[in-house]
């Protein structure tokens, strides 16, 4: 019981710590917003880094929606189909690092992946 | 040919099977269940996965993977020396397994659960309470959770160390549970561990019915104004403002909050981001890995097999539900106060489980007004709940430690 | 002017070249011969490149690199206490020099071989043998090779701790040598090392003589069904059954084993994917850099410059041919038990060495017949090759550990 | 001799041991497998995954080699042209991590490759 | 109701605010200047950021991050050794905070600053040096500043440890000021750490005048040849040859070197790059984040704000400006030895701080003649320095360590 | 006093030591070097990797100019429409690691840019 009483002063006095931090933590932003609103509104003039968006914009020409799907789709298909085709043969290319790490284990599906009946890669 | 025989006889006497209590099994269920909920149905599968794993494994008898007691009693001269205990440990029960060293000297000296606030820092925006400060009250309202599950252990006969690091699952920050529990209940660390991960990532399950018993439609369908957008140099100012407030008012919790702030300083300086990267990355998932590992290895079946476990996991729900309720009251009282301004809904995601309450209320907001758009006004609560819980772990930890 | 005399004898009495021995010299030269070898023959270059170098770093005299023992004499109450031994050390031998911190707390703690272990746990597909389950027992026979070795050993005058470190050579996996040794025989690890990971580079080599002696053409050309698939689900019960069901049998083994699965159900659960990657790179990385430099540093010239080096050099040859000579012995009798449906030489495989020995078959096969491929079937003895020689060397740590 | 005798003993035991725990985790397996595929046979009727692949499928519109080839081609030259082409002049681009990393050391590479007849990076 | 009472008392008595000093102030202010420093003008921050904030961290008072001196007074037996002075540390001062362990366990036992010397071996090419071998005589040269800067602290009352401390500024060498300020006067640390780092960044602002000042007009536009071709192969006999050179002439400099060459070779011999990588990047990020916290946690107020530390930063300009000025002047006798062919200015490149002062003596040829390019040639001693200041402090180690 | 004549003791040593030390270096490099020479002088007739870079050649047609412009253009372009058309929407997405982790804490860029006058991502 006594333990139970210490518990509820444990709980008075942590409410209390908890929210007086929190409240002053939020006072300190505040007033941490309040001088960052005044220092922007005195950098104001100053517009400087407008040039750098522009030129950014000058790198994006305008592409025709349907090019862009025409490019997008090509793009996706030769990513697809490179995963496909180009698969290396395990014996032709260099061993890994992962294949030579300790001489014990691997990436198996390196080698998994052999189709019995083309008798390749 | 007595040589064969004996070495038979050894090598059987040395067989877990026959070793194999029912603890054992039981645990190495529990372990199993842990890891089937990870993969199955995804529930914090970076920690729960391990930590399952972990459990299967040290109750694999002989098995020298953690060959020491989680705590044991030890020469009162010796008790709070790290390096005197660890001597001490292996002069009495041999050599360390790799989990006794993952627990010793990660865990047990904070390192880890310091260095993943370090990693959560580099990977939380503070944004979204920078640009509301008053959200951060209902950080603070969610924390009612936390003592209401500590009075509520107390009631049920559990000590005041242990009644404490209990209570602090309702928080919602893994770490901070494993960083307050270490310290005050070592004991228990498997139990809340498992605990606060677990109720973490039913969150979406817990917190609708409160959050819909305590509120009204009309208060539900509150929207809220646009959130100021916040510039570099406040995101900048903040961790470094909240790490010197908070060190200076409340010292016990300035591991936890400075280790957070220093990560988010990495973030937001934007001139070091291979260090902000490496914090978020590489060391995070190495400290990850560890921090699993060793939590995992404290569920012994001599240790965890108790009904203390059971009705901490049973206060787990009151602490992560009262929690709820805290916060959302408290969002209730805001509301009047700001005329109507505020969703009080959003004090519900002052639990933290950063940042799944905020979606869940997101969530809740969309079904009564697919309009509806207060995730970002449920984030500063949200983030805000992390501070909250590392303060009153600091209180605990100031009065207890 | 004493002043400046003074200092200059001093510095001369401390310069390194003054101090050289003959023995020194032999091994700076052995060093760079497997730096030469790593380099220009891509010889496990992972491992001797970093062993090589700090073995040519630590003949340095009085470089203060690696200041204390690798086997010194200790009183006997503080031998097996990690902490009283290191605090020992450094009252005899003085501060701890880099390889020393990372020998004795990394390495003498098996911290290091355990991790590999892990994170190969997490880059290994159990596919072929969980498809294959008989393929297991060919992994079983090669650690035939393990037990010749270690009889050869005996035979020549090694004690028992080191005979077993020196047999499981023959088991052509890295870290579990390192592991094993560590416990038993720590005075030859240098030796042991280097064999192991020598010879695993010179597999295409010892192998092939081997198994053309052993099979017929015929034998050599027979084709083997194709393999099922495996489904998702049981390649996420492998790990967790093969750790309890081991763990149980021989809880020995539980550390090389346990972790190696912890590693491969963090790859195959798929939930847990940024801590799967962490395993197989950034944690691997750091912990195969630290395992090489560390063995490395064993490689003094008053411990490894000896008769019985040479010796365990020559018995590394005897462990890879024998336990590829059981292997491809027990393949043919399975051959014959299958009416002739398996290919002997994939027992051969059994050595581990993954992937190599199974390259190795498939080499052979393809040029007896162009059109067969059993790859597949010889990564099964493969990786149950580790598991065999993990369980080898539980079985020698319970009787003599 | 003695020793010798033990490690004989030692043999006779690992080698059992050995085939033993394999032969276990082998029936094991095999009872492991019949189990998953008596579940798949259960789980058959039930084609669930099978719109997935399909909605894969729409993502991979078919392109003709020819093209495939051309588009193959181009973006390998646009890469190999790229790396040639905009290698950054070290004096003007912002000072990398790399480079300032204790201001002890760096990619040398990076200042490495000056044309000495050009007098051009 | 005694209970409250107490609590609060308690509470306040730990609150830190009341016992924050004048000096913890200042330290604060110190700390936040150098992160300004670091954000605001990009000064090394990878360096200068986490000392900055974690000097702030540690000096708000009773917040239990560090709770053990940094050079305390200890028992002359136990003085030496790591373990002991650890178990000492907290049986005196209590459990240690995580800056504690960082700084006990990584850097005062050396770990850290030599794994940063692995990674920067990892990351430097030798190129320019090995092509022109006579430029390391210019990185030999620049040394010159580090002992008129020992001098010059002598003179001012330092003993011989603190002056060859500071002498090691002008090497303009992080790591090796850190390694060497470690084992010599460790009490310092932080002020030598942070006026290293803080010079290195300066250094476009204080090597201009002093070449300008030592080199006329026609000697700054000199043109030197194109450098040879460098093969890989001599690109990998170069670290090993280093290695062996230096660590027999000057053992106590083969820890720094050694770990500088090993990194190297990982970096050249190509058959490494996973663990070359490793050393560049998740290693070498983890490592400069502890680096960073840890000599950030000794800018204690007790320690640090006294007038030897406004002495030190004051002697830091000394060493960096007579570094520069002894490798110009000896540039100069190599132009004349070599009969005009050397421009001058590239012996300032020998004071390191890679790569920006050879991009200081570029940009200086270039205003004089824009067909001017020195760069290559510069990189020489520049790299050269970083060999150089390893000697000078192997030399310092031999004598007084 | 005495301490400063140590000192200069001290410099007299080490700076004979740091010349000795990187002159012994500068001349073994020459040796080095002068080895290589004779070394590559020998290897010169031998011109194997020859072949290699001719290889390489084939893979990197030629493209004209303009085309390559354009393609450049064009993958720019389209890189840059998706990182801005794609995003996805944070709740229809599969939870991300970072996400889980701990469930404590976010990367908060995944829902912090929300157009509000749109209502949508
Ligand atoms: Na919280
Ligand atoms: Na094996
Ligand atoms: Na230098």
């Amino acid at each position: 019981m006594a333990e139970f009483m210490e518990g509820l002063n444990l709980t008075v006095l942590g409410v209390t710590i908890v929210f007086m931090v929190l409240a002053i933590l939020a006072v300190v932003l505040y007033a941490v917003g309040w001088t960052e609103r005044r220092l922007v509104e005195r950098e104001a003039p100053a517009p400087a880094p407008a040039p750098a968006p522009a030129a950014k914009v000058e790198e994006k020409p305008a592409i025709p929606p349907k090019d862009l799907a025409v490019i997008t789709a090509a793009i996706l298909a030769y990513t697809a189909e490179k995963a496909a085709q180009l698969r290396p043969l395990p014996f032709r290319r260099k061993v890994s690092d992962a294949w030579r790490l300790y001489g014990v284990q691997s990436q198996m599906e390196e080698v998994e992946d052999f189709n019995y009946e083309m008798g390749k890669w | 040919m007595t040589g064969i025989v004996e070495q038979i006889i050894a090598f059987f006497q040395g067989m877990g099977l026959l070793n194999l209590t029912w603890g054992n099994v039981v645990m190495i269920l529990v372990g199993l269940a842990l890891v089937y909920l990870a993969i199955r149905y995804e529930m914090e599968p970076l920690l729960l996965l391990p930590i399952g794993i972990s459990a299967v494994l040290v109750n694999i008898p002989l098995g020298h993977l953690a060959n020491w007691p989680i705590a044991p009693e030890l020469p009162e001269e010796i008790a709070e020396n790290i390096f005197a205990v660890m001597t001490y440990l292996n002069q009495q029960y041999g050599p360390p397994g790799i989990f006794d060293l993952i627990y010793y000297t990660l865990i047990r000296t904070e390192i880890v659960p310091l260095l993943i606030f370090f990693g959560l820092g580099a990977m939380t925006d503070f944004g979204p309470m920078i640009a509301d400060p008053k959200t951060a009250l209902m950080g603070a309202a969610a924390q009612i959770g936390v003592f209401i599950a500590m009075l509520t252990a107390l009631a049920l006969g559990f000590n005041l160390h242990q009644a404490a690091s209990i209570g602090i699952i309702g928080g919602a920050d893994g770490p901070t549970t494993i960083y307050l529990t270490t310290k005050l209940a070592p004991e228990i660390l498997g139990a809340t561990a498992v605990a606060a991960y677990s109720y973490m990532s039913l969150v979406p399950l817990i917190q609708p019915p409160i959050i819909r018993a305590l509120t009204s439609k009309e208060e539900r369908k509150i929207r809220m104004e646009q959130l100021r957008p916040v510039s570099k140099r406040e995101k900048i100012i903040f961790p470094i403002v909240s790490m010197i407030v908070i060190g200076l008012l409340v010292p016990s919790a300035a591991p936890l909050v400075g280790m957070l702030m220093i990560g988010n300083l990495f973030r937001e300086s934007g001139v070091v981001e291979r260090l902000s990267k490496a914090a978020q990355e590489e060391l995070m998932n190495i400290v990850t890995i560890f921090l699993g590992l060793g939590v995992g290895s404290t569920m012994r079946a001599e240790s965890f097999l108790t009904q203390e476990t059971l009705m901490i996991l049973g206060l787990g729900v009151v602490a992560f539900a009262s929690a709820t309720a805290g916060g959302v009251l408290f969002g209730k009282l805001m509301k009047h106060l700001s005329g109507g301004k505020i969703n009080p809904m959003i004090g519900a995601a002052g639990v933290s489980a950063v940042p799944m309450s905020a979606r869940v209320v997101q969530r809740m907001a969309s079904e009564e007004d697919p309009g509806n758009f207060i995730l970002m006004h449920a984030m500063g609560p949200n983030v805000a709940g992390v501070i909250g819980t590392a303060v009153a772990a600091g209180v605990f930890l100031a009065v207890l430690g």
